[in-house]
């Protein structure tokens, strides 16, 4: 399941939605991605994360079905912010629902590596020294190519 | 055909979509660009260097190769950052 | 932070309490450990999680002090219960908060591992076909040993 | 010193706590071992297959070469079974 919101989320409710009623779903893996201060590089007071509205549901889907047909998965959700966020605001959830703990681990990995390399979200920081657009991490293109099939 | 501006794209060409009509010559992503590059100083300022922009044609990532027509949409931005913890 | 209750928790409020206030937190991995049915296998309707009250606690203690030793943390939380608990409820919350992600999602499945190996829980499954101790599976121990030191 | 018994070693033996005294030749986890199976046939029984026996001494797993000393807290046990997923 794939969310694309301005408004923030509440993992504990989502855990519930996702796991009700399933009794072989035995361990649930989450990813909660939060706006962080990078301290030593630059200070951040806030943040606008742009998106490319209908690109992101359809990128995110993809994503998500490529999961479900790599390891045998119970539930599956992605809730990606966009919009206006500030320090310690939560940015991303990825929730993953297997019977093995194993699938669900590298299932969880393999969304959040995937989510930073291809949803098409773009980082507006504001801090003390002025605003800019964040550029992209080369260790991200590494972070998802272990992933690629062999 | 529909173009989009994302990012930094849009603050430099100062556009964030628009319906254009290339001329016959631009069938693909490279031929796109290139053609886009002449058209002012804000274009050719957003598409200076073509390593840092990202092309979309319909909501999937495209290459250079990759064919345009009209009605679809296209969209420009730069290599995505999400959440980067 | 280690806690060993009858109780249930909440996640959510637990991601809450262990983020706040630390700006330099960027991702939080959770697992939670659910209690399923093993079609296949035997059906189950409720089991009895037995432990050794004192040697529970210093044992995750050890897990937990490792974790933080071998990986940049901001924040760790176990959470484990114990009693009677029917099919779908929570059993156990690993919770690991660190400026990177990388960094969180090993540490989490590391702990989740060595928790099924060292943590002295028991369990006692209730089912149609009778009631019985459950016994230690192999692939535990294989888990386990993928982080030992070389 | 303080003998614990848990899970299916509870139920064999009977017994889920007690305080013992044993000979003087019961010096480590091993010789423990050798002298409990001889306390009657509960204990025979829990400790026919050793491979499925685990020790703690003052909470902390042990080995049959590890000592024992009157004050400890020796805990008897199977391989344990947490979560399963």
């Amino acid at each position: 399941m794939i969310r694309v919101q301005r408004e923030d989320f509440d993992p504990g409710r989502e855990l519930e939605a996702l796991t009700a009623g399933n009794t072989r779903i035995g361990g649930v893996v989450s990813f909660v991605g939060v706006v962080r201060d990078f301290a030593g590089e630059r200070p951040l007071d806030a943040m606008t994360l742009e998106h490319y509205p209908g690109m992101t549901e359809k990128q995110l889907g993809q994503i998500e079905r490529e999961a479900m047909a790599r390891w045998p998965l119970e539930a599956c959700l992605i809730v990606h912010r966009f919009g206006r966020l500030s320090l310690g605001d939560r940015i991303v959830l990825v929730m993953v629902a297997s019977s093995h703990r194993d699938a669900a681990f590298d299932a969880c990995r393999f969304l959040v590596d995937w989510l930073k390399t291809k949803a098409p979200f773009w980082k507006f920081e504001e801090g003390p020294q002025g605003s800019r657009w964040v550029e992209a991490q080369a260790s991200d293109d590494a972070a998802a190519a272990r992933w690629a099939k062999r | 055909m529909k173009l989009l501006y994302f990012a930094w794209l849009k603050t430099k060409t100062g556009i964030a979509e628009e319906e254009i009509t290339p001329p016959p010559g631009v069938t693909d992503v490279a031929s796109l660009l290139a053609w886009l590059k002449g058209r002012g100083p804000g274009f050719a300022a957003a598409l200076a260097d073509l390593s840092a922009v990202r092309v979309a044609v319909n909501q999937d990532y495209a290459r250079p190769g990759d064919k345009v027509r009209p009605g679809d949409e296209i969209a420009l931005f730069p290599p995505v950052t999400g959440g980067r913890a």
